[in-house]
């Protein structure tokens, strides 16, 4: 090919490279952020395209090159855009790790094709590379799926783990570098289907220790992965582009396990050791239970919302659970209506997934500015009549304010700082970081035991019948 | 040509490492995702191997590893778009639509966690 | 050569857009000064002139050339040194140490204007 | 040479690169500032040893060549080391300035250099980056200059200017470029020479119009500038480590030069077009002036001081233009034995550099924690008995919160939000934005009008007396 028609291919990914860095750089920020994914676009279409002449150019394509090549992005496409188009925003975090999944894959696929066809011809730095990007590849395909698997229940989100499963973790990434250094300095294709499976498996037993409710971690931990492996396999075909991306979702996939970790204060280390990621293993001890919890009905809470001047409502993980988010919005709307000045308090952690609430509010058209972040709302407590806590628990015990606890050090929302609380749960069953809430002792706290959905019905209508 | 492309593969680990500021945990589901859509780009290898392919396996790999590429760019950007709609603006009812926050002497770039709803804020405040 | 030459410039002038985020403005004098020192790294181009230089004039370019940049580089990274040390912590006497700033959950990386100085402010208050 | 000896070189090169990229990242916050110049000095190190080795390994190096660059380095190294260690604090800008100014010319040189030297032999692409280099390089050294010249009072601070002063700069600009690509063109040295000569008269041309107090702005703008030449005579030597570092420090030092004047709020345009930058041409009006203006005498300035409970002090360009440092740290202490309880307010541009105020009253050691940034600060002044003004102006003027003044806009300290105010200036006379501060008018305000120096002397005098 002529050097200049090269030069061009090159300076276009480059030019692709820097809208991806732009995209990023504005998905920092509200404001920039859908900005921020339109110039990341962009970048990928010129990305792909410039490839496509690219191979056009060198003409070696066979005719069923192109429809092999044309029928696979059809298929692929098709079921991207079907399955994103179609998700539920809740079950978001778990269709990226399928996406990441088929990322890792294809990168992984790209080294074999590349190993399998260059055969004994590969200088060792190129298959250095080459085995890195397969097991790389591998482990993040299989670890995806059993991730995506776990978040939408198929299987269970509990960890699942056995005597001596660290053993066999370290043994098989043993074999997996081992055999792939062997395969290194002797090529074969056996020793690569070793490597492949064991690969594989580690993926699997890599992320079934793990609790479902560590996944958006894992899966933000696997997509750095991708990333890399992505970049190896630029390395493997020796393109820039590849490198470039690759490496950048792979630096930046890291900072950002590392932001969500901290974000719900775990280490990443102790994450994927597993441990107390249990999730919602949380037994909903029917009816309540507990000292000095006073329970409400529905019409002594609807007065107390109706007559407030200020009430801010706390979301977790149980308004999810019950998918009770447009009755909430319907209670908020109808006391807004009453000229009640109503609020969201969204803790960084609260649900499953980070902005799990703000997916799950988006749905019933929730305005965004209702929407406050916990350090805004704080303060704002103390001037608040009644803080109406829906499903939360853990994000709001005042238990992480003092050492010693499961989620001693996590900032929490100064829920006990209102005038008077009322919390909508069914039991006084635990949250995620399964202790008990002291918050529901408290005297200024009212406990209203029901499923969020039925509980929030009931409390619009009394809500109407007192304005009617 | 090794050399270089480590270099690259090097700076490009830098960029990555200092592009991801202090981000409000709203964002870091989307962020994930747009992450996870540009590793896509391996659609562009996959085209490569396909058009060097001559035989059963290699057709079939560079199938694989096309639908694969694609089902990932495409839902990436798709999901991405998809939540990041949650951050559209209508004019709030009832409260106020941001903290008064003093607008820092440098506030050029690099949104932080409350710098950035402040931002949010402030410009709902001029829709709304 | 060029080409890869070039992307590696392009990167580059990525990484420094983004490694500096918002920064204290007492802040801005040592950064300038610290950048100032790093393309003192013209001198590694001094040296290699001067291995190439023999003529009159080859010397005497290589000469300024080195006597240039290792002034810059020297110079520059004392001064820089010597501007930090005013973050030297003493005991703060009568005031309290910094701001009560509550840790923002995920305060992990970039320093914004007030942040940078609560950080001190609270290694302060440790140290007394 | 061997491909891996060099392999290794060029990953030193990276690995000093890094370095600086981290030392960057580190100074960024007052905590970790101090170790980021340390981590920049070790790949500094790295990366001049590496080039020595290459050099050696090469073996082409002349015994003359040697004598020469070792007697440049110490000459250099002397003079910067000298330089660096005796300069006052305060006079810190025009020494990184004069830094600067080589750093450009070496850029500058070694183009020049491989210029002469390959004669016509070099291919169009690599003297592009040559004469780009030449021009950015001369550009620099002179204007830095310059810069530096007006910094330290040798060349008037005022900005200079002359009717056509706009087309003789795009004249010179024109030259430079023009010739510059005919050189490229037909390689002669007289040619590049004259380049040489347009840019270095471009480069005075172009700071001489403007102000003093913009020249923080400007020097920072200039850095930018030579980290770019230095990154095109990587190109010209084809040297890794010269690109990156180069193109880092272009790109950091241009947004650092927007943060920059922000922080004043001008724009970057509208310094290097001159205007308003004229620094201190604020007249000092003897004696006192103005409608509803009291002045106050030092017995009864200092009693408000001494028997005050909270005391903030506001300094400004004022307090480093009568170098009153020490005198104020003495008064402060003086204050605090007496149980007062004093803090500084540092406004982010307040003096004549970003910093001004903290490099100064480091010098007279008052210790860090007691200067509070204007945010931090401005809360605290409602509580606050007694803020005490020395020699600012600007940074104090209420008209900044209305639009349409030259400051408008500027966010100031609220000292008028303090109890009482007392202002230690010579005069009414102006600062460096030229207008009126409605401060001095307000009844809470006393003037005491005297040099800094001197008015603080007599302050801490007559509060020991008191104290006797
Ligand atoms: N956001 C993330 O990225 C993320 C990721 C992983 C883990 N986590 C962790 O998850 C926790 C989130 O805290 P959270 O307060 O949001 O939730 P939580 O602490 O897990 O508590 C959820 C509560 O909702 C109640 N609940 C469940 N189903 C309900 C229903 N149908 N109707 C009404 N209530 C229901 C449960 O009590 P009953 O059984 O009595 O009803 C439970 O106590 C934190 O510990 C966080 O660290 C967060
Ligand atoms: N910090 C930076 O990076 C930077 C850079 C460029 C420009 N600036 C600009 O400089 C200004 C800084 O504001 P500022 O309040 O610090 O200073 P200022 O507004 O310039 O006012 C300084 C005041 O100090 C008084 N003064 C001068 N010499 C004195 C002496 N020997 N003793 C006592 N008083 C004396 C002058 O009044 P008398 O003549 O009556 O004494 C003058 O009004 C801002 O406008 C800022 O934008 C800052």
């Amino acid at each position: 090919m002529t050097g200049t028609f090269n030069t061009v291919i090159q300076l276009i990914y480059l030019a692709a490279a820097s809208c991806f860095i732009l995209g990023l750089h504005l998905m920092n920020n509200p404001a920039t952020a859908r900005r921020g994914n339109q110039v990341s676009i962009a970048g990928m279409i010129a990305a792909i395209i410039a490839t496509g002449v690219l191979v056009i150019h060198l003409g070696v394509i066979t005719a069923t090159g192109w429809i092999v090549l044309l029928a696979g992005i059809g298929v692929g496409g098709g079921l991207g855009l079907y399955t994103a188009r179609t998700v539920k925003m809740t079950a978001m975090p778990q269709l990226v790790s399928v996406f990441n999944a088929v990322g890792g894959g294809a990168a992984a696929l790209v080294a074999i094709r590349d190993y399998s066809q260059l055969g004994s011809h590969i200088g060792a730095a190129t298959s250095v590379t080459t085995l890195l990007d397969v097991i790389i590849g591998s482990v993040t395909f299989s670890g995806s799926i059993i991730a995506a698997g776990k978040l939408q229940g198929l299987i269970t989100s509990a960890p699942v783990t056995f005597p001596g499963a660290r053993i066999v973790n370290l043994l098989l990434a043993a074999t997996a570098v081992g055999v792939g250094g062997y395969v290194i300095a002797s090529p074969s294709l056996i020793g690569l289907g070793i490597v492949i499976a064991a690969a594989l498996i580690f993926g699997v037993s890599m992320v079934m220790p793990i609790g479902g409710a560590d996944m958006p971690v894992v899966i933000s931990l696997l997509n750095a992965f991708t990333g890399t492996a992505v970049a190896m396999a630029g390395f493997v075909i020796n393109n820039t582009g590849l490198i470039i991306a690759g490496a950048l979702v792979g630096a930046s996939g890291g900072i950002l396990t590392k932001l969500m970790a901290d974000a719900m204060n775990r280490s990443i280390g102790n994450i994927m050791l597993g441990g107390f990621g249990s999730g919602d293993t949380a037994v909903a001890i029917e009816g309540p239970a507990g000292a000095g919890v006073q329970s409400i009905a529905a019409d002594d809470a609807a007065i107390q919302l109706a007559y407030a001047s200020k009430v801010i409502i706390v979301p977790g993980y149980g308004l999810a659970a019950a998918q009770a988010q447009h009755e909430v919005a319907a209670l908020a709307d109808l006391l807004e209506s009453r000229g009640v000045d109503v609020s969201y308090a969204i803790h960084p952690v609260a649900g499953r997934m980070p902005g799990h609430m703000n997916v799950l509010l988006a749905e019933a058209n929730v305005p965004y500015p209702l929407l406050k972040e916990m350090d805004e709302i704080n303060p704002e407590f103390a001037r608040t009549d009644v803080a109406l806590v829906i499903g939360a628990n853990d994000v709001t015990n005042p238990a992480a304010r003092r050492p010693g606890t499961a989620i001693s050090g996590m900032p929490i929302l100064d829920v006990d700082a209102a005038k008077s609380i009322i919390v909508i749960k069914r039991s006084m069953g635990h949250g995620y970081a399964g202790i008990d809430n002291e918050l529901y002792a408290n005297p200024k706290t009212s406990m209203f035991f029901a499923d969020a959905k039925k509980g929030l019905a009931e409390l619009a209508a009394s809500v109407k019948t007192l304005v009617a | 040509m090794l050399l270089t492309d480590f270099i690259i593969f090097v700076l490009s680990l830098w960029v990555g490492f200092e592009v991801i500021s202090k981000v409000p945990a709203t964002l870091h589901t989307p962020l994930m995702s747009a992450a996870n859509s540009i590793h896509g780009i391996v659609l562009a290898g996959a085209i490569v191997i396909a058009a060097t392919a001559h035989n059963p396996v290699g057709y079939i790999l560079a199938f694989f590893a096309a639908a694969f590429a694609t089902m990932n760019v495409v839902g990436g950007y798709v999901v991405t778009g998809r939540m990041l709609k949650m951050f559209k603006r209508r004019p709030a009812p009832a409260t106020p639509a941001g903290p008064p926050i003093e607008p820092s002497p440098n506030g050029a770039r690099g949104a932080t966690a409350s710098g950035g709803t402040a931002n949010t804020g402030a410009s709902n405040g001029a829709k709304a």
